[in-house]
């Protein structure tokens, strides 16, 4: 089995364990870290392509997740003030808790 | 020197005459209109102003129609006969469009002045006649209009101008017989002369409209384009017409009886004796001097359409009928004035008979015969009419012959003009104009090439008219006074313009005799020499020897009959004893009346119920089933629209608002089953993906 | 001629140690040879510099408190470190028993381990580095990184409101610091055209009309150096920036609940701490190992970088003893509204530096940018602040 | 397949799921951190220099702080009162590892097309700069404003109630 699988198979583990943690966790802090994980999962990903893929010297797969890795911590940082934000409003994390966009 | 018309219309004025007199024509008519439309704003009490306005106006007209005259006998006397139009343009559409236009020659330029001048007599006599009744502003509101219309007739150039101006005329007749529209009576005779003019006119419209499709235009003369003129003329008589007339000839017919309905012809003469319901000047002026006399006008104005293609000397049919159709209502209406007992009635009917000898004159000796004798009869017949009204006056509106008498004494003055104005209706030799006009019609049918019937007919027809004339007059100032009231002497402004006219009546016949004939001369646009050998023409003085050995034997027969003897009102008339049946079926007017009724009136009763019954069952029952039809799709419409529409509408709404609940739980706002959703979302492209993509 | 042997030998001393001991080794194992060799001289090196480092501070801070500072203990208190360590080692390691004993042990070794690993790319001789690596201050950096979050640890773990208090306030400072010491070396590698550490000590190591190339002589290289200077007190938690342990408020911040062997690793990691970002100071700013003029090269390199690093522990200690302690929402506000901007500005004149080319004009522009930005934020500063008497929001 | 590679996936995967697993969410979050560390040692593994060191500085250096922080402020680090675990728990798992079943079936099919050994592609800072400011200069550009945005907007949103609804 090549190298890349492995990479590949680690990436996939660490998408679903991000996931499972995602869908699981009743904390809303908890959830952003499953999708956090399963950001670096992505990266991780691109980065094997890059490394094993036909032309590294293009750098697509590198910049690819340098950009999504500044992206990320964006998207962290937004996702974080919001949670407290909520928190701040109705004294809880709790995912279940959060349903006032109930349609 | 027209200024150019602001008003809507564009008119081309391609105005032929261009002397200031033809410019200046269109006044003569606006004035008197004008005067009425402001009389017509006026209030009631406003007597003195309405009647000073109406006078005003027509005096001002009679001043334009002299200078007029004047510049039409200067043109004559130089020797080139003036003939000035001046044409504008009415409405365009497309190609052809519809003209008006004014015409000054002899013939409108002698009636213009004929008519003003009497019209501004009556005027004056009527200020005196109606002083003392309510509606004196109306009534010279009326007259005036009447006066400024039968103007535009005179003065019309269009056929259409003057059918224009002919209705406007006939609606004041209207007015005037039913001025006092209280006595129903009056109103009966409004209406009645109203109606059988417009039968009249129907025919006139006809004849109109036919003209207008053949030549394209409706002016009488349009330099060379006219409908007058001989190119239209000669187009007309191309075009063959129904019964072996030529067009020329029906629209002539056509033309004639509108004229016979406004002259009061045989068939139609029914209204005008009915119309003497009106006040006296009002029949002194419409239904003496002016408004029948323009029938006889208008016969003249169209003489060259009546007598396209007649040979020389000869006669055309439609020529031929005007003459047998004026014969015959001259003896007929004299027969029916010898039985009447109303003094207006009298008058009336020889009035229908001297307009039956004018239309015989137009027929047999052309234009100016048949001008000259409406001349002379309109100033004698104003004459006679003005007396009546002021022995009326006099005796305290008293209308019946056989309750008067002996009004010789108490009324000089009109005794001695109406008996000036009676001889010169009997035709007197010699002195009054009467018997000059009446010679030259009765010369006419002498030489008449189609027959001989006509002029024996007008002979007995003279004797007639003498006869009932010397039966009324000693009647009426004869004999003794057979009535309570003591009669008086009406009153300055009544006896002078009797003076005038009797002045008239007797110096017009001047300029028709035989050694002086001015007045043909002038219509015809020739030379008039004075010599006595004008006298000298074979079978002349045989014929006036018949007419004056005729007129004498009428009156003799009269006075011998009548005389002083001033029977009491109740006795039977002197005649009626002689020949009863005869004295009554006259009296009774021929029971035409009552043969219309049953005839005519019932015919167009019987359809106006037969229209009645359909209008109420078909048209009605159809409508009613329209509705009934409306009213069924309305309710089925309700029907579809709430249990189909809205019921499949509303469950379906119902529907989609299940759906939607169940959807909404989908959405229960808890992020980690939208994620879940996603996930599974991905699972499925992703193996979709890899499925698809194996090899 | 013999002169330049002796000296290069002097200067490659190390180097040539290095190799004489690898050399004993079999082929296979030299490359990792020679690195345990080196990061065992460095690890043995800096905590001796450590303990010199808290005599000569306290006798520092003595001087300037004109009192005599600790003279028991060995000749002038030369020997004190050796008595505080003995102490550490025997004190009774104490730990509370709701803190969160994994986390509460864990920090202090992460601390240490995130401070030492910044060594490795640090030039400390003419080629005396660890690691040449390409991006040598993106390594640096990312080991620097992680420092705050064992502060973190340890504040938290403790279970004590002060200590958390303490952590708490030491990151905010930290992350606070971190943006504006990043963009002043962002600076210098503008200029330079290169991250390795190496290239740019290369780039300062020549000389004009006897002056040497070195960076802070430059506008924005002086500049970058306040900034950098005022962002690495604030980072080490040191002298007008050490809130956290503000002893007279927070006891000792986030490490009150540490005793014994624990304490003294924060302190050691406080202290190594201070020479690697110091050393970091001198390698981008003061040449690293170039001499100060010409004619001294022929004095071993790794001798001048040790001496700025120990000037630079100097001026730390002098800090220390001058400048009274910042509050905390002062300390905020100066870092974000007076180092970030003029850090972005010195980002510019760097920039205008590099294109307008040699020459006196690019000088005399870039200065006059920067002093007027100095002045005019300065003024701006002072006029906005009341200098009233001192009012406390929350203490009345 | 390197010795090293396992004992940093090995690493990694522990990380994760502590910090997915674990009950005291501090200590998921350094947990969190362990994964980060263990991924960026990973992309030293590939190679990727620049982007290990990145992801060191970003991820440990900012965003475990971010979390740390965020947990502190929402009180977090107190043991929730009723189960960490959500109610559909056990959906959401079999969704994971449903998730993974086809990942991992999806690269075990292609594995044999997977190409074995590639050249260390040689990377320096100075390329990956040129990259940035050559070829990828717009998506330099968006991020620089998106992280601007960010920025500001998480600031707003997490402003103190107080100062913002005066």
């Amino acid at each position: 089995m090549s190298p890349l699988a492995g990479f590949l198979i680690v990436a996939a583990l660490l998408f679903s364990i991000g996931l499972a943690g995602a869908l699981t966790r009743r904390n809303a802090i908890l959830v952003l870290i499953g999708i956090e994980l399963m950001l670096n999962a992505a990266n991780l990903n691109l980065i094997a392509f890059w490394r094993y893929g036909p032309h590294p010297e293009a750098l697509t797969g590198m910049m690819f997740a340098i950009f999504s890795i500044a992206v990320a911590a964006a998207e962290a940082a937004v996702g974080l003030g919001l949670v407290i934000q909520i928190h701040r409003h109705a004294h809880t994390t709790d995912i279940d808790a959060m349903n006032r966009m109930k349609g | 020197m027209i200024q150019e018309m602001t008003v809507p219309f564009a008119p081309t004025t391609h105005c032929y005459g261009g002397s200031l007199a033809a410019q200046l024509l269109w006044l003569i008519p606006a004035a008197p209109v004008v005067a009425s439309g402001i009389n017509a704003l006026l209030k009631q009490p406003k007597r003195r102003t309405a009647a000073t306005l109406a006078i005003g106006s027509l005096a001002c007209s009679l001043l334009l129609s002299l200078f007029a005259f004047g510049h039409v006998f200067a043109g004559w006397a130089v020797g080139e006969t003036v003939r000035e139009t001046v044409n504008l343009t009415w409405f365009q559409f497309g190609s052809t469009s519809v003209d008006l236009g004014w015409v000054l020659d002899p013939l409108s330029a002698v009636m213009l002045v004929m008519v003003s001048l009497v019209g501004l007599l009556i005027f004056i006599y009527s200020t005196g006649y109606m002083k003392n009744d309510e509606n004196y502003t109306r009534f010279f509101c009326f007259l005036s209009l009447f006066a400024g219309a039968m103007l535009g007739v005179v003065i019309a150039n269009s056929l259409l101008l003057l059918f224009m101006c002919w209705e406007i005329v006939g609606l004041t007749s209207y007015l005037l017989i039913g001025f006092w529209y209280q006595k129903p009576a009056a109103a009966a005779a409004a209406k009645k002369a109203f109606i059988t003019t417009r039968v009249g006119d129907v025919f006139f419209l006809l004849g109109i409209v036919w003209l207008f499709a053949q030549t394209g235009t409706l002016l009488f003369y349009n330099n060379g384009a006219g409908s007058m003129e001989a190119g239209a003329l000669s187009g007309l008589l191309a075009q063959p017409a129904a019964l072996g007339l030529t067009a020329a000839g029906a629209i002539g017919l056509l033309i004639f009886a509108g004229a016979a309905g406004k002259s009061g012809q045989f068939p139609l003469h029914v209204w005008l004796p009915d119309a003497m319901e009106g006040p006296t000047p009002v029949s002194a002026l419409i239904h003496a001097a002016t408004m029948v006399a323009a029938g006889v006008y208008l016969v003249a104005r169209v003489y060259p359409l009546m007598q396209a293609g007649a040979l020389a000397g000869g006669s055309t049919t439609a020529l031929t009928v005007i003459t047998w159709v004026g014969a015959f209502t001259a003896v007929f209406a004299a027969l029916i004035a010898v039985a009447q007992n109303d003094i207006k009635r009298i008058l009336a009917y020889s009035t229908v008979s001297q307009l039956g000898y004018m239309m015989a004159g137009l027929g047999m000796g052309g234009v100016a015969v048949g001008m000259f004798h409406l001349i002379t009869h309109a100033f004698f017949k104003a004459l006679l009419f003005m007396g009546a009204g002021s022995v009326i006056h006099g005796c305290h509106e008293e209308q019946d012959i056989r309750k008067m008498g002996g009004l010789r004494a108490q009324m000089r003055v009109t005794f001695l003009t109406y008996a000036i104005g009676m001889l010169a209706l009997c035709g007197f030799p010699l002195l009054f104009s009467g018997f000059w006009s009446k010679d030259g019609i009765l010369e006419a049918a002498q030489h008449w090439s189609v027959a001989k019937a006509p002029f024996y007919m007008l002979v007995f027809g003279a004797l007639l008219t003498a006869f009932y004339m010397t039966r009324q007059v000693s009647y009426v100032f004869f004999g003794q006074s057979r009535s309570a009231q003591h009669a008086h002497e009406s009153p300055r402004v009544m006896t002078v313009p009797l003076g005038i006219l009797a002045f008239f009546a007797i110096a017009l016949g001047a300029i028709g005799t035989p050694a002086w004939p001015w007045f043909r001369a002038f219509l015809d646009g020739r030379v008039a020499g004075f010599d006595w050998q004008g006298f000298a023409e074979p079978g002349l003085i045989g014929l006036m020897g018949i007419s004056t050995l005729v007129v004498v034997l009428g009156l003799g027969l009269g006075w011998m009959l009548y005389g002083d003897k001033s029977p009491a009102p109740e006795e039977p008339d002197a005649l009626e004893s002689a020949v009863p049946m005869v004295w009554r079926l006259l009296r009774d007017r021929v029971y035409l009346d009552e043969l219309y009724g049953a005839t005519v009136i019932a015919f167009y009763a019987g359809w106006a119920r037969v229209s009645d019954w359909l209008d109420r069952r078909v048209w009605g029952g159809a409508v009613a089933a329209v509705a009934a039809m409306t009213g069924f799709g309305a309710r089925l419409n309700r029907f579809l629209d709430t249990n189909v529409v809205d019921g499949v509408f509303d469950k379906g709404c119902e529907e989609m608002g299940v759906g939607g609940g169940l959807l909404a739980r989908a959405q229960s706002g808890r992020v980690q089953s939208y994620l879940r959703m996603l996930a599974l979302a991905v699972i499925a492209l992703a193996a979709i993906l890899i499925w698809s993509s194996r090899p | 001629m013999s002169t330049t042997l002796f000296t290069v030998t002097a200067d490659q001393f190390f180097v040539l140690l290095q190799h004489w001991v690898v050399s004993f080794l079999p082929g296979s194992w030299q490359p990792v040879a020679a690195t345990v060799v080196s990061s065992a001289a460095i690890v043995l090196l800096f905590p001796i510099l450590f303990a010199l480092t808290t005599v000569f501070e306290r006798k520092g801070l003595a001087r300037i408190q004109n009192r005599l500072g600790p003279n028991r203990v060995g000749p002038f208190g030369i020997l004190q470190p050796m008595a505080d360590g003995i102490k550490s080692l025997t004190k009774e390691d104490i730990v509370p028993t709701t803190a969160d004993a994994a986390v509460h042990f864990l920090a202090p070794v992460l601390l240490v381990v995130a401070v030492f690993m910044g060594f490795a790319v640090l030039p400390m001789g003419r080629n005396m580095v660890l690691v040449d690596m390409d991006a040598g201050l993106l390594f640096y950096f990312a080991m620097g990184a992680s420092t705050e979050l064992s502060v973190f640890m340890a504040g938290w773990s403790s279970r004590n409101k002060y200590s958390l208090l303490g952590a708490m306030r030491a990151v905010a400072q930290m992350i606070s610091y971190e943006v504006p010491l990043l963009l002043s070396a962002v600076t210098v590698v503008m200029i330079t055209g290169s991250l390795s550490l190496t290239k740019i000590v290369a780039a300062q190591d020549q000389y004009s009309y006897g002056l040497p190339h070195w960076y802070i002589f430059t506008p924005w290289g002086f500049a970058a150096f306040v900034l950098y200077a005022i962002s690495t007190t604030a980072e080490t938690n040191r002298s007008p920036f050490d809130l956290p342990e503000g002893e007279s408020e927070l006891v000792a911040g986030y490490h009150t609940e540490y005793s014994g062997f624990k304490f003294a690793l924060f302190f050691l990691a406080e202290y190594v701490a201070m020479f690697s970002i110091s050393g970091l100071g001198t390698t981008l700013f003061l040449g690293g190992w170039s001499a100060p003029f010409a004619f001294l090269s022929w004095v071993p390199s790794w001798i001048w970088f040790f001496s700025k690093l120990m000037m630079s522990i100097f001026v730390f200690i002098w800090l220390r003893g001058t400048l009274p302690r910042l509050r905390q929402d002062q300390l905020m506000n100066f870092a974000w509204k007076f180092v970030l901007p003029l850090c972005l500005l010195n980002l510019l004149v760097a920039a205008l530096w590099r294109f307008m080319g040699d020459g006196w004009l690019r000088w005399v522009v870039c200065s006059a940018i920067l002093v007027l930005a100095y002045v005019g934020m300065g003024l701006i500063g002072m006029r906005s602040k009341r200098l009233g008497p001192r009012s406390y929001r929350y203490a009345e | 397949m390197s010795f090293v590679f396992y004992i940093l996936a090995t690493l990694t995967l522990a990380g994760a799921l502590a910090a997915v697993m674990l009950k005291n969410t501090v200590h998921c979050a350094l947990a969190l951190t362990v994964a980060f560390a263990g991924l960026a040692l990973l992309f030293l593994n590939l190679d990727a220099q620049f982007a290990g060191f990145a992801q060191i500085l970003v991820y440990i250096g900012a965003v475990a702080i971010l979390v740390v922080f965020a947990i502190l402020l929402t009180k977090g680090s107190e043991t929730p009162k009723d189960g960490v675990f959500s109610r559909t728990w056990l959906a959401g798992l079999a969704i994971a590892a449903a998730v993974f079943a086809v990942l991992g079936w999806a690269v075990l099919n292609s594995a044999w097309a997977l190409p074995h050994e590639t050249a260390v592609p040689e990377v320096t800072v100075k390329q990956i700069g040129d990259a940035l400011v050559g070829r990828y200069v717009l998506p330099l550009e968006i991020v620089a404003v998106l992280l601007t945005a960010a920025m500001i907007g998480a600031v707003i949103v997490a402003m103190h109630e107080k100062e913002r609804t005066k």
